[in-house]
């Protein structure tokens, strides 16, 4: 029995529980159904493309921890990539292995959190939530042994990475490597087959191959509509080409196959981390970029000025949210020209309205969660 | 691997199909006129020799003299990626054409150039400011924006702590 | 009925029923008059115990508050364009001259009339004599009840379907 | 006022019906008729249990039964009323009983 | 001396027994009696509430951190005890906000309606053989009819906050209490019809005197109680009226300070009320196969309603959250028909063992294997039935693939 009523515009947010961060949705009801949805974002717009016209290239590194704040490492990744892409430099083999491991640690932290808030997002008090805490704290603490920084990392140099692994770092991985299996067994037992998730989760919001390709929708969310893309296989990058691995794609382009596609992920991570972690070779982890003109005298491992030659370089990675570019137009002066963020959180959200349309408020945060936005690189 | 299709290449192939349309071939990019600009981006996504099905990324360049748009492709099928731009010579009221119609993910992200640089996409059915309120006097990425005084625009000439002039701005020689 | 605690509870009671019906009819909230509708059944209610007719009491909570009342919110709520203005038509005088002459006569004949007044005590227990009437006595009332029910909830299905709304579940 | 009697019940029962009366002749919203008709019921059935408590009869819980008609129809025809309400305002946009003035629409 | 070598002696433990003895010792006058004797009794209702909802909320935050992998309060008091009692004062102390479109009256008067239900309730629960305030006839009834004031309650809170996420969340609310409300009803009326009794202390006695409990013999209506009472207590996964992830806190969005606290605490009492009928009716009250002979009943009965209660905390510490649709139609479409044929099937237990009157050592242990048997068949076959385990309710792993631009979409089933 359908009772025609008034529309009915509810927002969500931009404070709200479960938009992740300030993000405003104005959603358009009729009764429980959604009839309209308007995203309204900029709420954390710091302006860094801006700012980091006035940075030099390595100054601008730490802006990159915080865009996507959940995945540090591979937004610096993306980064010295497009940079180094610009500059033409060749990465040791160490560095290169090094930022595999650490993008591949971040990617399951991310991951960990991801599954954990789109379990809070159906419903679940916290719970899922916290004990994927557990295992992100494991490796915030590998980060912490690697770089000194747990959040924001600033790991990754041009040319390298900021500094070598201490000699503790290796038993301790091999040891959170001995861990993660039990634990990812059993979020499969408790979640993969959670009654209630399966019923929130699926046939909701689905997105077909066609719609997800058109909407330039990346990362787990294109995956999830059973296209086999991964930019870690397509384009590899840092040492991913030496590693082997699987896509793991689903076939229905909901949201349960978004969230199932990031439980895989987790597996697919932890076989990549065993096998760079047995073929980390040794040797330096920093090509010099020359001499920096801040101290002259001294030799810090990452100039903090240079000047790249003219050109532009877009530089992309696999981040755990999709495909994270950066966009770097050099007009040979010591900071970026123009300094593009193409960030996987902002684009995934091209089609939320598409997905939202029709299903219920209910569905809408579920839709949201298994997006998977970080707010401070939808805004930037 | 990706193969990186360079802009010459890029050009010869489009000026095969569409003469005039080309306005310049770069290593990185080909520049397509902008009144080409649809029919370019459509005939290289559904033409199977180069099926660019997917829109990478749309973003804007202020160039000072011109304003740039840049579109990033990428062809699932044969795993090339390739770079077009467009650009747009009016310096008040820039405007292209809007790839919306070719790529629906363009979108959000031509909302983003419009609301940092104040390029027009004609056809855009829903361009409004996206991370600045309306009425957000000016726009933002712009290089004049918030000129310095004596003309001088932000950005950096020098190194930091290097001695020279105090705060020569680009853009200016 | 001499017993003070029943006395002083029927005072209370018929107190509280008849200020809040005679506010239910001069508040000009709409929703306001429903809670204070809601107030005057539990009264009612209060007034069923002291007549120890505890089964029809609690009946009286759970159907009149439990459900009347918030059929009667519901249709407050789903026609929000309505007003929720309580106020009255061009009728009042009538109305008004009409319910007091009825009132009035009621009450009068109330006093008039000599009951024939029993001398036994309340009921001790209701609900299972109640029970054995129904399925007794009145079991073809309680079956055509039962009939006006499921006619009544097909009516309502009916009345409120959507034109041209597709068979079956959605 | 030291005891309770019969009239003193029946007194209330009236003065609920006159309420209600009054209400479902005189109010215009379609729900304050209802609220009215609802009144009517109460003073009934408080008048029906206590002629069941207090009146001489072989068969004394007739009275109740009768109430658990009433109840019973009652909550049926709210039912029916609240699809009524709405069916009204979806048709007419008002459920103000002065402007449903027409026979047939 | 004496009364310990009467073999009375605990009858004082029955903390009724020795306050009657006092109060009839005053010689006071019956009316006086009569108020003196409720008044200490709902006095000591109410305390022992109060005192059970702090206990309980410093219970649960540290049970769900438990569950959680963390420590919950632990910073103030010993072991973070007196953590309720800091929360109290701080809600106290907070200033008491009314939005300036809210309906006034109403919106200060649903914080107290909303108490009143959950407190009413414990008057006809027996907490002991002589502790039970109203002895009243139609006990059950009367625990239906007085949880169905919660209704009117949470939507005139929803309402009056003139907020749109209350406004839905009291819709939802509405919508979920009605139809759950039926399935408490048929849960107990099930219980009622092998009673034979509404009255709360007969089903206490029943189950003493046939020495078994009501949830071995009617095991579906115990299930559908208790998810139905999560319904109304708004327990996961059926939290839907103050769904966090959605509608922030739901039809309290608007409240805070010591409003927000009523609702806090009314929450709890009805969590109680719950837990206290699911012990009554089905778990034998206050008896212990004749352990109350040395234990006190009221412990016995604390006991058996703080472990059914724990079942809340349980599940909202690892249950997702329904949507609505779902939520209607498990009431609907599972749980109303089983419910109805489980009725059904009660009373033609009812019957026959009337009619042949065989002995409760046969019939008993009969029933109960017959009920339960019924229940797992009518469960399973029922949601086979509805499509369960098919289809959309299916779960599944991710493909996983070395190609790269392949298509594995094999088109989408649609909710």
């Amino acid at each position: 029995m359908t009772i025609k009523s008034e529309p009915f515009v509810v927002n969500v947010g931009p404070q709200h529980p479960s938009t992740h961060g300030v993000f405003r949705l104005r959603l358009t009801l009729d009764g429980e159904k959604i009839i309209d949805a308007d995203m309204i974002m900029g709420y954390l717009h710091r302006s860094m493309e801006k700012l980091a016209e006035e940075r030099t290239y390595t100054q601008n590194i730490p802006f990159t921890d915080r865009t996507d704040y959940l995945a540090a490492m591979t937004g610096n990744l993306a980064y010295v990539i497009a940079v180094e892409k610009l500059m033409n430099i060749e990465v040791p083999e160490r560095a290169q292995f090094l930022r595999t491991i650490m993008a591949e640690l971040q990617r399951i932290a991310s991951h960990s959190m991801a599954i954990g808030i789109f379990a809070n997002d159906c419903g679940a008090w916290q719970t899922p939530v916290m004990h994927m805490f557990r295992d992100r704290e494991k490796i915030l603490d590998l980060f912490e042994m690697a770089c000194g920084a747990r959040l924001t990392l600033n790991y990754m140099r041009i040319g390298g990475v900021s500094r070598d692994i201490p000699d503790e770092w290796m038993p301790q991985a091999h040891k959170l490597l001995k861990e993660l299996p039990k634990r990812f067994a059993e979020y499969e037992d408790l979640l993969l087959s959670n009654e209630i998730i399966i019923a929130r989760s699926r046939g909701v919001g689905v997105l077909t191959p066609e719609q997800a390709i058109a909407y330039s929708v990346s990362g787990p969310m294109l995956r999830g509509s059973g296209v086999a893309w991964d930019i870690r296989k397509a384009d590899p990058y840092a040492a991913y080409d030496k590693l082997d691995f699987e896509i793991a794609v689903g076939t229905n382009g909901d949201c349960y196959d978004r969230f199932v596609i990031r439980l895989a992920e987790l597996r697919q991570s932890l076989y990549m981390l065993e096998q760079a972690l047995d073929m980390m070779p040794s040797g330096p982890v920093h090509q010099r970029l020359g001499t920096s003109t801040v101290q002259p005298g001294t030799q810090p491992i990452a100039p903090l000025a240079f000047r790249p030659p003219v050109g532009e370089a877009y530089g992309r990675i696999e981040s755990p949210r999709g495909e994270l570019g950066y966009y770097i137009v050099s007009d040979g002066g010591p900071s970026p020209f123009r300094f593009h963020i193409r960030s996987p959180s902002f684009i995934n959200l091209t089609p939320l309205k598409l997905m939202a349309i029709g299903s219920t408020v209910a569905d809408a945060i579920v839709i949201l969660g298994s997006v998977d936005i970080v707010v401070g690189e939808v805004d930037r | 691997m990706t193969t990186y299709v360079t802009g010459i290449q890029l050009a010869h192939s489009i000026d095969g199909q569409f003469p005039d349309a080309v306005e310049d071939g770069q290593p990185e990019f080909a520049v397509v006129k902008s009144d080409n600009l649809i029919e370019v981006l459509t005939w290289l996504r559904d033409d199977p020799d180069h099926a660019y099905q997917f829109l990478s990324s749309l973003t804007g360049v202020d160039r000072i003299q011109w304003f740039e748009v840049v579109y990033h492709l990428e062809s699932f099928k044969h795993n090339r990626a390739a770079t077009i731009k467009v650009r747009s010579d009016d310096r008040e009221n820039p405007s292209v054409p809007s790839a919306v119609p070719v790529w629906l993910g363009a979108q959000l992200q031509e909302r983003e150039a419009y609301d940092l640089f104040g390029i027009r996409f004609e056809g855009n059915p829903d361009l409004r400011r996206i991370f600045l309120w309306d009425g957000f006097a000016g726009f933002p990425l712009r290089k004049d924006y918030l000129n310095l005084p004596g003309g001088k625009r932000p950005g950096l000439e020098r190194f930091p702590g290097e001695p020279g002039d105090d705060l020569s701005g680009r853009g200016t020689k | 009925m001499e017993d003070t605690g029943t006395v002083v509870a029927f005072w209370i009671l018929a107190a509280l029923t008849v200020g809040a019906a005679l506010s239910v009819a001069a508040v000009r909230n709409l929703i306001h008059s429903v809670v204070l509708l809601i107030v005057s059944f539990a009264g009612v209610a209060g007034l069923y115990i002291t007549l120890s007719a505890d089964f029809i009491a609690v009946v009286q909570i759970l159907i009149y508050i439990g459900a009347i009342a918030i059929l009667l919110i519901f249709a407050i709520v789903l026609t929000p364009r309505a007003g929720r203005l309580n106020q009255e038509g061009f009728m009042l005088l009538p109305a008004l001259a009409l319910a007091v002459l009825v009132a009035g006569t009621m009450i009068f004949v109330a006093f008039d009339t000599s009951w024939a007044i029993s001398e036994r005590d309340g009921f001790e227990e209701t609900a299972t004599a109640i029970g054995d009437l129904l399925l007794d006595k009145y079991a073809l009332p309680f079956e055509i009840a039962s009939v006006l029910l499921l006619s009544a909830i097909i009516g309502a299905i009916l009345l409120v379907r959507p034109e041209g709304a597709e068979e079956g579940p959605e | 006022m030291d005891s309770v009697d019969l009239e003193h019940f029946l007194v209330i029962g009236a003065i609920l019906f006159g309420i209600g009366l009054y209400m479902s002749l005189a109010k215009r919203n379609f729900v304050g008729v209802l609220i009215g008709i609802e009144l009517m019921f109460n003073g009934v059935n408080l008048t029906f249990i206590s002629f069941s408590r207090f009146v001489e009869s072989a068969e004394p819980l007739n009275g109740h039964i009768f109430v658990i008609f009433v109840i019973t129809v009652a909550a049926a025809e709210a039912a029916v009323a609240l699809a009524l309400a709405v069916l009204l305002y979806r048709l007419r946009d008002t459920i103000n009983v002065d402007q449903i003035d027409l026979l047939k629409w | 001396m004496a009364i310990i070598l009467s073999g009375e002696w605990y009858d004082l433990r029955d903390l009724a027994n020795p306050i009657r003895e006092l109060i009839d010792a005053l010689g006071a006058p019956d009316a006086v009696d009569y108020v003196l004797w409720s008044l200490i009794a709902a006095l000591a209702i109410l305390i022992w509430l109060v005192v059970s909802v702090i206990a309980f909320i410093w219970i649960e935050r540290r049970l769900v951190a438990l569950m959680q992998n963390r420590k919950g309060p632990n910073r103030v008091g010993p072991a973070g005890l007196l953590q309720p009692i800091a929360d109290a004062i701080k809600l106290l102390l907070k200033e008491a906000i009314t939005t300036r479109d809210a309906d006034r009256i109403l919106f200060w008067l649903a914080p107290i309606i909303v108490f009143i239900p959950t407190i009413v309730v414990f008057a006809v629960v027996p907490f002991g053989e002589s502790m039970v305030l109203a002895d009243l006839n139609v006990g059950v009834l009367f625990l239906i009819a007085v949880a169905g004031i919660m209704t009117p309650a949470v939507f005139i809170a929803g309402w009056s906050s003139n907020n749109k996420y209350a406004l839905l969340a009291a819709m939802r609310a509405i919508a979920m209490l009605i139809s759950y409300e039926l399935i408490q009803v048929l849960a107990l009326l099930a219980a009622v019809l092998f009673i034979g009794s509404m009255n709360l202390q007969a089903f206490v006695s029943w189950q003493d005197e046939y020495n078994t409990w009501l949830i071995f013999i009617l095991p579906l209506p115990v299930v559908a109680y208790v998810i139905a009472g999560a319904v109304e207590i708004n327990r996961s996964p059926m939290d839907l009226s103050e769904a966090e992830s959605e509608l922030a806190a739901g039809y309290h969005t608007e409240y805070g300070g010591i409003k927000f606290g009523f609702f806090y605490q009314a929450e709890y009492m009805a969590g109680f009320a719950i837990a206290a009928t699911v012990t009554t009716l089905f778990l034998g009250g206050w008896t212990l196969w004749g352990l109350e002979e040395w234990i006190p009943g009221w412990i016995i009965f604390l006991g058996k309603l703080y472990a059914v209660f724990f079942l809340y905390i349980w599940s909202r510490g690892t249950l997702p959250r329904l949507r609505i649709d779902q939520l209607m139609a498990f009431a609907w479409k599972f749980m109303l028909p089983l419910m109805l044929v489980n009725a059904l099937v009660i009373a033609v237990e009812v019957v026959v063992w009337e009619e042949t009157g065989a002995s409760r050592n046969v019939a008993l242990p009969a029933i109960g294997a017959v009920n339960a048997t019924l229940a797992v068949i009518l469960v399973i076959g029922w949601a086979r039935v509805l499509g369960h385990g098919s289809g959309l309710q299916r779960g599944y792993r991710a493909t996983l693939t070395r190609e790269i631009g392949k298509i594995y979409y094999t088109g989408a089933e649609v909710s």
